[in-house]
């Protein structure tokens, strides 16, 4: 039975469903013009989440409700940065929100009962509360997808992303099931040991190779990468950012419970499958964002390319492996929230800020948001001295350390197609004449401008002083 | 204050560059005057290496060392050899001048501008310092996006292929160094140079670490043929962004086989020494036709350049050939000086050529060739600054020129006189594409009545001009001051060149 | 006699059956939302299977889960796609493409 | 005499069959709710096929959730959004070839790589909850109480995520429509509503055509 | 008394200083200021050269030989600036300190009007400090810095009109040609270093034995002798310095420089620098009969064809220009037969008075208001009586008349010829021999059309005439010399004179003067101890087999001898022919000349068009390189670098993009098939691979 310590070891979790809860409630009765208040609390909600799950971090990693969940340094790193790029994700969706009319208090609810969902999945000690966590983080998506309830594209965006992701955890349940059937258990921890010596390897392999399809749908790793640019365009850029952003922490724990934690001793499988599937989305991902003239289906592609990196990072199947791309993933998620910020502040009234020809001449209309926004790109491309380029040195590094030399060749060789599209971003900014009769400017919301600012220049900052973040990572994983 | 001399020399410039960014296009003065005090304090304290730099130590010096990554064993390393030196030398010289020089010629943003000179030549700097291969290659790339702006931004028609080009070829190179470094880096446990220097690696190993570094230095040197971006990347580049390319950066290529290819693949890079030594010929005689059929200004002297570095890459892999075929160890430093040299006057003459040129194109705004014609008739002044250079771009002995391509020759005679043959060549040639230059621009009578408009150097374009000049004679006249204090660095990399690693 | 292959091939059919109609289905998206639900009867009749055969109690309430979460799921889904018939009176998947590229 | 073991094959493969086939119906059946319908008896012919593996509990669970809630949701969707009668499914009949071949290729995969031949040994032992002593609903809902109490409330955040979701996606707020506004109810100021207006007492003076009333607008 | 390195360093910089005053103050001291410090710097330099010799020659001074400074040193290579001074240096530093001290002079008056007056001063003051530093020398390094200075100043001073096309044409031909040569020289000094270890004259000489039998290894098999190598190189720059066949093309055109440098440089020193440094590399020379060889038959082509070509010049300039050439062909033969030393005093006769000649033909040209043409010219002797005598000296000097110095040392050379026995030597003799008869064809038919004669030009005393015209006359007249003369002194018709000619003054006619009197006497007072009497020393290291004038000087029984007997000489007697021809033609029978050009019409042709080498390395050279360079930039880098490699792969990329967007089609049905596909592609991966 459970007991008090058991609850207090999810005691982020569950503070953040009453507060959600709460939220709800308040979000009823209240006025639309003190929405603001929601807003504001919202974030508080978080930050106070950020601190709880910072000051009761144990020592050593816990488990809770018959190993259902697990609380170690892996889950705690990742709740932190989601937590934290929600917060970003709040703070700059406001005014998009407002301008839109879609200021309203779900958008902040289904948020952060998004965020518990994430939360719950990176500390997942069984495939069940995996299924859970991914299905509450999911449902909520696909309801903020939605959100923009008269956009033709939002629908679509939506129809897209649920039937796919539908189809995607059916597999993960289908791969789950076999492995259920080749372990006799459910539980992450003996499923490790039971992995071992199970009669039916191959079933256990089939079960994975399901489990796979499910886990690169989340990280939107080619093949199962094609919900993404669609969704990314479609959804509200307040929602994009969130699962731009955080969304990539949640899939990179999902995949590290379930192939690390669980299959681990199967790495010899899926080491070549992903890196088959790295393989894939750097090249799509690389290539075919070259032909986008869609700012947030570029940035869509750039995220495919980036799971590959992650990908490149996963195979090496070691702690380094997952240092690197827990790092690589860390790294992707501030950049992308920081991107699509970029879009968000750009972004007023009946006008989306959306397509690369509008940031036409930004250098002249606005030096600040110019200079971010090419930080922000340099950063996605990989050039040091941002926070980028040092998740890419990990993964290659990690690759390379498993022998997968020619995974690293592949990935240099697509940073450099990928390159172009980045700089073709910057290009229009700085190069190109502002097209006359438009206006594009930073939002006047001090506090986006502040945050956003903030969370660029953390890309510099990160880049030079990146070690503790690194040490971090790699502490999880030690042991 | 001095303990840390090498950071200060990196970081003031990058850190000057703020303010100067804060004066804001509403003050264009005070970001000019900022900037200028900057790279003047920099290049003081630059000069103030010299007298704490041991000349006749060929260990680094003024070096630092901080944890950067304790978890990687990444170390911010910094220190200078005899090379290093002189380069940042060169580096915080030129970086006044392009400051000078764009003083009012550049009027849209001229804050950015100042700025991303200043970003630039303390990344710049940076390189030169590094001992960490990490931290080199972070220094190594960084610099690409000041560039980037600088030549999208202030450049020509069409500045924007121009700069990706530049951005892209650059990247595509140093790509796969980063591969290599990463590959080094796990088989040693760190990025240190000098660690890296004394790992035991086989022979297939060098190899493709060989042709890792190849690529990344020789986009950056540029290499026949490796070198496209270059025409274009100057074309269209700003008259300073041209000058710090030309001047400065190339040298980082050159640089990069010294710190990188000699001491760490050395077998692959004696066994492979033929193709370099081949692509630098070609570079000489190849680039040198192509020269002399270019219609535009910037982009004859760019080709130019091309052709010059190839004595770099000459002189340093002749160096191989030397001390491995023959134990000739005088004759490799010969080389390898050479080679220096030829960087260092490199530098001068060919930023001060596209000053020149940028002294024209701020009267004219053409560069093509045709347009001009009997300049020296109302530029006087003008003109013996540019016949002044480009004799020293033929490499007319008394000028800086002929110092480095005189050592080349001397040393890969020895090597194998037909190499010396093809590289003498430059001789022919380059004399042919620069003055056949002066002559449809310098001499004639005018044809073009906005030529005759033209007013002849003011002030700030003399100071500019001069203090290229300065230099070019005074490495021409006596380079051992300059040999002295890279001699002993280059008697250590020529021993390190005969240890077999395998 | 029944054994374990048997529900486990006539799960996998059920699967394939779900999975081909993914994509032969270009009609209605009502289909695809049905199909998406046979597959889960798939997964629950493998996990059903499993856990007799193996005599764990979780394969069941695993089911129980997925049952419950396949519920709130139809809900959104059909939410979503009333939307979708309101924003462009169609729920034809063939019309439904206006992002691509 | 019967062998129950033959007994329950034969069931098994007659539901099976069912099964199979209403799942086929399912995705060709022109008409939606004839789909729809299909789907029922899919649902219905698996939770037979569950309750030869003696798990009643999610039988009847998946007849009462799918069937009884679910199923109805879809028609009463189907119903609402008042689709076209599909015309001649020429799509369908063009890529049915390719689906065919999929399914087959991936059924192929699916049980070559499954063993169904190492599975085909394994024979239904007895009944585990018969094992514990309990009934199957109560071994389920001891697991699901005690071992699985956590998930059982993270379920729970899912329906109320749903439940939100659904809400938010569907509710609109139409304008000329009359709504009950709780909030405001609750909130409302009886000096909005009525107001005391005192005034001084009439007096009979001379007298008037017509006598004023004043009342609360 | 030793030489003091100040001393030395004052001959060396005094002209430098008076170069940078006159260049860069020159606006601010005005004209007078220039010439002043430019003349006093050379004044200088002057005197204490003739103090050097005379304390080398009386005053018994050991050679000097010290660094002033290093230049380099890199492990045991090392190179200096320093000088090494004896008595061939001496020799050198007077002739050229004088002549450019004279050309100095005259420059006042040939240049009074040109506005680039300062900067000429400046210019030729650089010359004579370059040309210091090369003679000066003590090694190799700071042999080619005064080698490309030189070279620098020659390109600045031919075009110093820098508003002629010719001009600007003529002075990048030069400096190409020159390079050619340099090209040669440089390798040939990195052979030095490569087999002697040094770059020091000294060092390297004494050294020089141990090249014996050293081969350089060119290709797998093929083995060069290192002797030869390196002298043919070395050789190669004093071919292009020395206006050798085939490097020879740049001279004549090198006449579209003021006719003071044509003198000082394109006559008097520059172009003899190259014999200069083969003397000065005798020791080398001497190891290798095949480049002696080389030397030997390369001078004596120069010699007698060069000549031939000046016969057929009308260009005053021209025709002193081609005499060079023969006459550097006749001390390059002198050098091919080792006799280095009759060359060097072949060098220094032919400084004076070939200075004479150029200096006296510019005073012609000043009369004539800048016409050059001779067939304009005719009757000049009764206007420019000094020049016409000072010229005539001159033109007798050059024909090797007896007394005269040319005569002395070219008679020297030509028996020297005679006595050798090297491999080609009967074909320098036949040369030479016949390229004396070539001398004085054209020079006497160059004094008769000039000074004698009728007058071939109209005067025509109005002011206002002829600048409308254009100069559609011209284009009858070929390409190179008659094409408008755009300078200061304005357009004139040619024929057309505005005033009558008249003597120059006299900072003009005291050089002449100056320069006449060693053309008659030096060759008399020098040849007994230059050529004869070991006057040189150890400069120049001759070979005991090999010295030709060794067994001249058996046969030597003093100046006046020697020249009494040359009045018997067949040298002499073809002299005579050449007189009476010429005389015949020119003074009495003008018609003829046009005849025999046109009985000869091919071989006319062939002299007029220079045996055509001009095109043929224009085209193949000039223009053959340009076409070349468009192929290769056009073909090699914009084609298969730029279009195919880099933006082929970029447009590769951007086609592939294209068509995988596709992909993306929209459509959910294909979306999950993609995903379905890739699902059956991992377990069909995993079902073949994995099992």
């Amino acid at each position: 039975m459970p007991n008090l310590n058991d609850i207090l070891i999810l005691l982020p979790e569950f503070y953040l469903v009453a507060a959600a809860c709460l939220l709800l409630l308040l979000d009823a009765f209240m006025k639309p013009e003190q929405r603001p208040v929601l807003h504001w609390l919202s974030i508080a909600v978080l930050l106070v989440a950020i601190y709880l799950v910072v000051a009761g971090q144990p020592s050593q990693a816990v488990t809770a409700f018959n190993g259902m969940f697990i609380r170690d340094g892996v889950a705690e790193i990742l709740k932190v940065f989601s937590l934290l790029t929600t917060v970003l994700v709040f703070f700059y969706a406001k005014p998009y929100l407002q301008d839109r009319k879609l200021f309203v208090g779900e958008f902040y609810t289904l948020t952060i009962f998004a965020v518990i969902g994430i939360m719950l999945l990176v500390s997942a000690g069984n495939l069940i509360m995996v299924y859970l966590g991914l299905e509450l983080l999911t449902l909520s998506s696909y309801a903020l997808v939605a959100l923009n309830r008269d956009s033709r594209l939002s629908s679509e965006a939506a129809i897209k992303y649920f039937v796919l992701g539908a189809l995607a955890s059916g597999m993960l349940l289908y791969g789950m099931s076999m492995v259920y059937g080749a372990t006799g258990t459910l539980d992450l921890v003996r499923l490790h040991t039971a992995a071992g010596h199970t009669g039916m390897p191959h079933l256990l392999v089939f079960g994975l190779i399901f489990m796979i399809v499910g886990i690169g749908f989340k990280l939107g790793a080619a093949p199962f990468h094609m919900w993404i640019p669609d969704v990314y365009q479609g959804s509200p850029t307040a929602v994009t950012v969130f699962i731009g952003s955080a969304q990539k922490l949640a899939a990179f724990g999902m995949a590290y419970r379930l192939l690390a934690s669980g299959l681990g001793d199967l790495s010899q499988h899926w080491q070549l499958m992903l890196a088959c599937l790295a393989v894939l989305s750097l090249a799509i991902g690389n290539i075919v964002a070259i032909v986008q003239t869609n700012l947030k289906r570029l940035l869509a592609y750039s995220t495919i390319s980036h799971m590959g990196y992650l990908l490149v990072g996963l195979v090496n199947a070691g702690p380094e492996g997952y240092a690197a791309s827990l790092f690589y993933a860390i790294s992707y998620a501030i950049t992308s929230a920081a991107a699509f910020g970029m879009i968000l502040a750009l972004a007023r009234a009946g006008f989306e800020c959306e397509e690369i020809d509008d940031l036409k001449g930004l250098n002249q209309r606005s030096p600040w948001a110019a200079f971010l926004m090419m930080l922000v790109m340099f950063s996605l491309a990989g050039v040091p001295p941002l926070f980028g380029f040092f998740g890419k040195l990990l993964v290659f590094q990690a690759a390379i350390h498993a022998g997968y030399l020619w995974l690293a060749l592949v990935g240099a060789v697509f940073a450099i197609i990928g390159l172009y599209y980045y700089l073709r971003v910057v290009k229009v900014m700085y190069f190109d004449k502002p097209v006359e009769g438009t206006e594009v400017h930073l939002q006047k919301d001090v506090s986006v401008r502040l945050v956003l600012s903030l969370n660029v220049l953390a890309l510099l900052v990160l880049g030079i002083v990146w070690g503790p973040l690194f040490g971090w990572c790699q502490s999880v994983f030690v042991g | 204050m001095f303990n840390h001399l090498l950071s200060l020399l990196i970081w003031l410039p990058v850190v000057g560059a703020i303010p100067v960014l804060l004066a804001g296009s509403g003050r264009p003065n005070a970001a000019r005057w900022i900037a200028l005090a900057v790279a003047v304090l920099t290049f003081v304290l630059s000069l103030y290496m010299l007298p704490l730099y041991n000349a006749a130590d060929a260990t680094k010096q003024l070096a630092e060392s901080h944890v950067w990554i304790a978890s990687l064993g990444v170390h911010y390393n910094l220190a200078v050899d005899g090379i290093s030196v002189a380069l940042i030398l060169l580096t915080s010289f030129v970086g006044i001048l392009v400051i000078v020089g764009a003083w009012e010629v550049i009027q849209t943003n001229p804050h950015q501008y100042m700025s991303a000179m200043l970003v630039l030549e303390g990344l710049m700097i940076g390189v030169f310092c590094a001992t960490d291969a990490l931290l080199f290659y972070v220094f190594f790339e960084a610099m690409l996006i000041p560039m980037f702006i600088l030549i999208g931004v202030w450049g020509g028609p069409r500045r924007v292929y121009a700069t990706l080009k530049f951005f892209i070829y650059t990247f595509f190179g140093s790509i796969f160094m980063l591969v290599g470094l990463i590959y080094l880096y796990l088989k040693a446990g760190s990025f240190d140079l000098a660690t890296l220097a004394a790992l035991p690696l086989s022979m297939k190993e060098q190899t493709w670490l060989f042709f890792a570094f190849l690529i990344a230095f020789a986009v950056k040197v540029p290499m026949v043929p490796v070198h496209t971006w270059l025409p274009d990347a100057h074309v269209e580049a700003p008259t300073g962004g041209s000058v710090v390319l030309a001047a400065v950066m190339l040298k980082i290529g050159g640089y990069g086989f010294l710190r990188f290819s000699l001491p760490i693949t050395p077998d692959a890079a004696d066994a492979y020494a033929w193709v370099v030594i081949g692509l630098s010929l070609i570079a000489v005689v190849y680039i040198g036709y192509i020269a002399l059929v270019q219609e535009d200004m910037k982009k004859l002297v760019a080709y130019s350049s091309v052709a010059h570095m190839g004595f770099v890459t000459l002189g340093i892999f002749i160096a191989f050939m030397l001390v491995r075929g023959s134990n000739n160890l005088d004759a490799a430093k010969l080389g390898m000086q050479g080679a220096m040299v030829q960087m260092i006057s490199h530098g001068f003459v060919s930023g001060a050529m596209f000053s020149c040129i940028g002294v024209l194109y701020d009267r004219m705004h053409t560069r093509q060739i045709k347009d001009y014609g009997g300049v020296i008739n109302v530029m006087p002044w003008f003109g013996f600054f540019y016949v002044v250079f480009a004799m020293a771009n033929s490499g007319l002995p008394g000028t800086s020129g002929f110092v480095g391509e005189f050592q080349v020759i001397l040393a890969s005679f020895q090597a194998n006189p037909l190499i010396a043959f093809f590289a003498a060549f430059t001789l022919i040639i380059g004399a042919a594409y620069t003055l056949y230059m002066v002559k449809r621009v310098l001499w004639g009578d005018i044809t073009n009545p906005h030529v005759a408009e033209m007013k002849d150097l003011n002030g700030r374009e003399w100071f500019v001009l001069g203090a290229f000049a300065a230099a070019v004679f005074a490495l021409g006249i006596w380079p051992q001051p300059l040999i002295h204090l890279m001699d002993s660095s280059v008697t250590q990399l020529v021993t390190q060149l005969g240890n077999h690693k395998i | 006699m029944i054994t374990l292959s048997h529900f486990i091939v006539l799960g996998a059919v059920l699967f394939c059956i779900a999975l081909a109609s993914l994509f032969i289905n270009r009609k209605n998206v009502i289909v695809l939302l049905m199909s998406i639900e046979l597959m889960l009867l798939a997964v629950n009749i493998n996990f059903v299977a499993f856990s007799r055969f193996l005599g764990d109690v979780a394969g069941q309430v695993f089911v129980f889960f997925i049952l419950t979460v396949a519920a709130a799921e139809t809900a959104i889904g059909l939410a979503i796609l009333v939307l979708l018939f309101r924003n462009r009176s169609t729920i034809n998947v063939a019309e439904i493409d206006s992002m691509k590229g | 005499m019967i062998d129950p073991n033959m007994f329950q094959l034969v069931c098994f493969y007659a539901f099976a069959a069912v099964t199979v086939v209403a799942a086929l119906g399912v995705i060709t059946l022109r008409n939606t709710v004839h789909a729809v319908l299909s789907l029922v008896l899919t649902f219905f012919s698996t939770a037979c096929i569950w309750l030869l593996a003696e798990a009643e509990f999610l039988a009847i669970a998946l007849i009462v959730v799918y069937v009884g809630a679910v199923m109805v949701l879809f028609l009463f969707v189907v119903m609402m959004l008042d689709i076209k009668q599909e015309h001649v499914r020429e799509g369908f009949i063009k890529y049915l070839p390719v689906g065919i071949i999929v399914a087959l290729v991936m059924l192929g995969e699916m049980l070559a790589l499954i063993g169904v031949r190492a599975m085909h040994q394994a024979v239904m032992g007895a009944d585990p909850a018969t094992v514990a002593g309990m009934s199957n609903t109560a071994w389920l809902g001891n697991a699901l109480y005690t071992q699985f109490l956590l998930p059982f409330e993270v379920a729970a955040l899912i329906l109320t995520v749903g439940v939100v979701a659904a809400v938010v996606l569907t509710l609109r707020q139409r304008t000329g429509v009359r709504h009950q506004q709780a909030s405001q109810q609750v909130r409302v100021n009886p000096r909005d509503r009525v107001r005391v207006v005192k005034m001084a007492a009439e007096v009979p003076a001379a007298p008037q055509p017509a006598p004023g009333k004043e009342t609360t607008p | 008394m030793e030489l003091s390195t100040s001393i030395l360093l004052t001959i060396a910089l005094a002209p430098l200083v008076g170069c940078l005053l006159a260049g860069f103050f020159g606006r601010f001291i005005g004209r007078a200021g220039s010439h002043s410090v430019t003349i006093l710097g050379v004044a200088i330099a002057c005197g204490l050269s003739f103090y050097v010799l005379y304390q080398l020659t009386s005053g018994g001074a050991p050679i000097y030989n010290q660094n002033i400074y290093t230049w380099f040193e890199i492990g045991n290579y090392s190179a200096h600036v320093g000088f090494m001074i004896d008595r061939l240096t001496a020799m050198m530093m007077v002739v050229v300190t004088f002549v450019s001290l004279l050309v100095h002079i005259y420059t006042i008056g040939y240049m009074a009007d040109d506005p680039g007056y300062q900067r000429f001063f400046s210019y030729i003051s650089l010359f004579t400090f370059s040309m210091l530093m090369l003679v000066m020398s003590n090694n190799f390094m700071q042999l080619f810095f005064g080698w490309e200075a030189v070279g620098l100043v020659s390109y600045l001073l031919i075009g110093f009109w820098y508003k002629r096309p010719t001009a600007i044409f003529a002075n990048l031909k030069a400096f190409l040609v020159n390079r050619v040569g340099d090209f040669g020289f440089l390798l040939g000094i990195a052979g030095v270093l490569y087999f002697l270890g040094t770059l020091d004259y000294t060092t390297a000489f004494a050294a020089a034995p141990t090249l014996v039998g050293k081969t350089l290894q060119i290709t797998q098999n093929t083995h060069w002798d290192a002797a030869t190598v390196i002298c043919i190189c070395l050789f190669i720059g004093a071919m292009g310095k020395s206006a050798q066949v085939p490097l020879h093309v740049w001279l004549p055109d090198s006449m579209e420089g003021p006719t003071p440098i044509s003198a000082l440089i394109h006559a008097a020193t520059m172009v003899t620098a190259g014999i200069f440094m083969v003397a000065r590399m005798s020791p080398i020379f001497e190891l290798s009969e095949t480049a002696l060889s080389f030397v030997m038959i390369i001078g004596a082509t120069g010699a007698l064809f060069t000549g031939l070509i000046g016969i057929v010049q009308n260009d005053i300039k021209r025709v002193v220009a081609y005499s060079t050439l023969s006459q550097l062909g006749y001390m390059t033969v002198a050098l091919g037969v080792s006799a280095y030393a009759g060359a060097v005093f072949h060098l220094m006769t032919h400084a004076f008075f070939k200075a004479l000649l150029f200096l006296g033909a510019g005073s012609v040209i000043i009369a004539m208001h800048h016409e050059q043409d001779m067939r304009y010219m005719g009757g000049l002797r009764k206007y420019m009586p000094i020049t016409w005598i000072t010229m005539w000296i001159g033109s007798l000097a050059l024909c090797g008349v007896p007394f005269f110095a040319g005569f002395y040392s070219k008679d020297a050379i030509i028996e020297a010829v005679g006595e050798s026995h090297r491999w080609g030597a009967t074909y320098a003799y036949f040369c030479v021999m016949a390229g004396a008869f070539v001398t004085a064809l054209y020079t006497f038919r160059q004094m008769y059309l000039t000074f004698h004669g009728k007058e071939r030009f109209v005067v025509v005393h109005d002011h206002g005439h002829g600048h409308a015209h254009g100069h559609d006359d011209h284009a009858a007249h070929d390409e190179h010399h008659h094409v408008s003369h755009k300078d200061d002194h304005g357009h004139h018709e040619q024929g057309i004179m505005h005033e009558t000619p008249k003597e120059s003054p006299w900072v003009v006619t005291l050089p002449l003067i100056l320069l006449a009197i060693p053309s008659i006497i030096v060759g008399f007072l020098a040849i007994q101890p230059m050529l004869y009497g070991e006057w040189f020393g150890s400069a120049i290291h001759v070979n005991e087999a090999n010295n030709v004038l060794g067994e001249l000087a058996k046969e030597f029984h003093g100046s006046v001898g020697m020249a009494l007997h040359g009045f018997l000489q067949l040298p002499f007697l073809l002299v005579l022919t050449a007189f009476a021809i010429q005389t015949y033609i020119y003074l009495f029978n003008p018609s003829v000349a046009d005849r025999i050009k046109n009985a000869l019409k091919p071989i006319y042709n062939l002299l007029n068009h220079k045996y055509w080498f001009d095109a043929v390395y224009f085209i193949v050279f000039a223009r053959g390189g340009m076409a070349l360079g468009r192929a290769l930039w056009k073909g090699g880098d914009a084609a298969v670098i730029d279009g195919v490699l880099v933006n082929g792969s970029a447009g590769l990329v951007d086609r592939i993009a294209g068509g995988m967007r596709r992909l993306q089609s929209g459509y959910l049905y294909h979306y999950a098939f993609a995903m379905i596909l890739g699902l059956i592609l991992l377990l069909g991966g995993y079902w073949l691979v994995g099992q």
